[in-house]
């Protein structure tokens, strides 16, 4: 199981900032997203693919090919706005 | 190196903030920065802001930034302190402060930390415009082309 | 544009500063730098300095130097304390501060003021070593090489 | 008549800090140092002849053929340290 979290603005359009998701074994960023689609449908796709969203594996950047195993915390983010 | 990193609701107090950097007793130089919360924004009034935050992640996203400064730079202490939750206009929204022995290492480490937060660290502000309507405040392409000075060579 | 320009034995507020640097409303950045007195130069343990400076033509040379910042970047507010006097270490000694709407221009131009008024402004510092001896402090050619930047187009 | 200030070790090298000079017409910044010299003597050709003294008039830095005239201050003074 890992822990999927979501912020700001996906995190409203979700409805969701916090869920757990089973996977079968280890599966990389791309092919999470498109399990979490799957599951969720058209708004998690515009989330989810939008070219500009960020991803983080254990609290730490990630690419879309990056690793994805049991126990991570996994969360999709749209562009910082900080400072 | 002396490190202080703290996410916050509660304001800060700039004075004593400085004074915190400037303790070693070589330290010759103090740069500041301070971001403040404007009452309007591309084009329209705003009343009140509210900054959302990945805790965990933004202290550990901050803590790399200074040390890449620390790497680049000889430096005697930094502190980064950024607010979340609501604020209003005027309201103080993040410091950033180095001490060093000189001033020309002080000056580029602030503003290199200052434009990778601006980048990295997982900080998201939501605007309430007079009317009452609120909105997602845009990433800026000014702010990722603000990265590109420090790449190059110094 | 609001400026400030103070020539004083007493120690200043940073955080004071800081708040009256912020006041306009549109201004959303503030970048300070604060000069502190160390205790060791040029191999030297120093106990004490004494700074001497020219009445009347201090103030114009750094009245100079804000506008000429303010020529070059879009400011709301400046302000510039230098301390004269008997100083120990650990004593603040200078403040500049800067109040723009964008940080690039309070960084900028934060840095500019302290350049030039390190090679502009008549202030004098001599000091006393652990020793009892006492001697003025050379011109570093550092802070001329440090002009030399702002000559460039940006 | 025209007065003349001397700062920092300049001050102490002289033993003056503020002196009253008479003038009898415009002179350069040149002159005046040589008309000083010649009253006072070698710590004052040290002092004033030295590479990287300053001159300002009327508070304002001046260049070596600027001209003094009656009424002016101009100060005598090392490179500048302060900041």
């Amino acid at each position: 199981m890992i822990t999927v979290l979501f912020f700001a603005k996906y995190r409203e359009q979700l409805g969701v900032s916090c869920m757990d998701v089973q996977i079968t074994s280890a599966l990389t960023v791309s092919d999470l997203k498109q399990q979490l689609i799957s599951d969720g449908g058209a708004d998690w796709a515009t989330v989810l693919l939008a070219e500009n969203t960020l991803c983080a594996v254990n609290q730490t950047l990630a690419k879309a090919d990056d690793l994805v195993t049991d126990g991570d915390e996994v969360a999709f983010y749209p562009p910082v706005t900080g400072g | 190196m002396q490190r202080r990193v703290s996410i916050q609701e509660a304001d800060f107090d700039v004075g004593k903030e400085c004074r915190g950097l400037a303790k070693s007793s070589r330290c010759g130089a103090v740069t500041q920065f301070v971001g403040v919360m404007r009452d309007y924004n591309e084009g329209d009034d705003i009343v009140a802001m509210e900054l959302e935050h990945y805790p965990g992640m933004t202290e550990r996203s901050i803590e790399s930034i200074i040390d890449r400064a620390a790497q680049r730079w000889s430096l005697l202490s930094v502190t980064v302190i950024h607010r979340v939750g609501a604020l209003l206009p005027g309201a103080q929204i993040v410091f950033v402060g180095v001490g060093a022995m000189h001033r020309q290492a002080a000056f580029a480490a602030c503003e290199f930390i200052m434009d990778f937060l601006k980048s990295e660290a997982p900080f998201w502000k939501k605007e309430r415009r007079a009317d009452g309507a609120e909105r997602w405040v845009d990433a800026r392409a000014s702010d990722t082309q603000a990265l590109d000075r420090w790449s190059s060579d110094d």
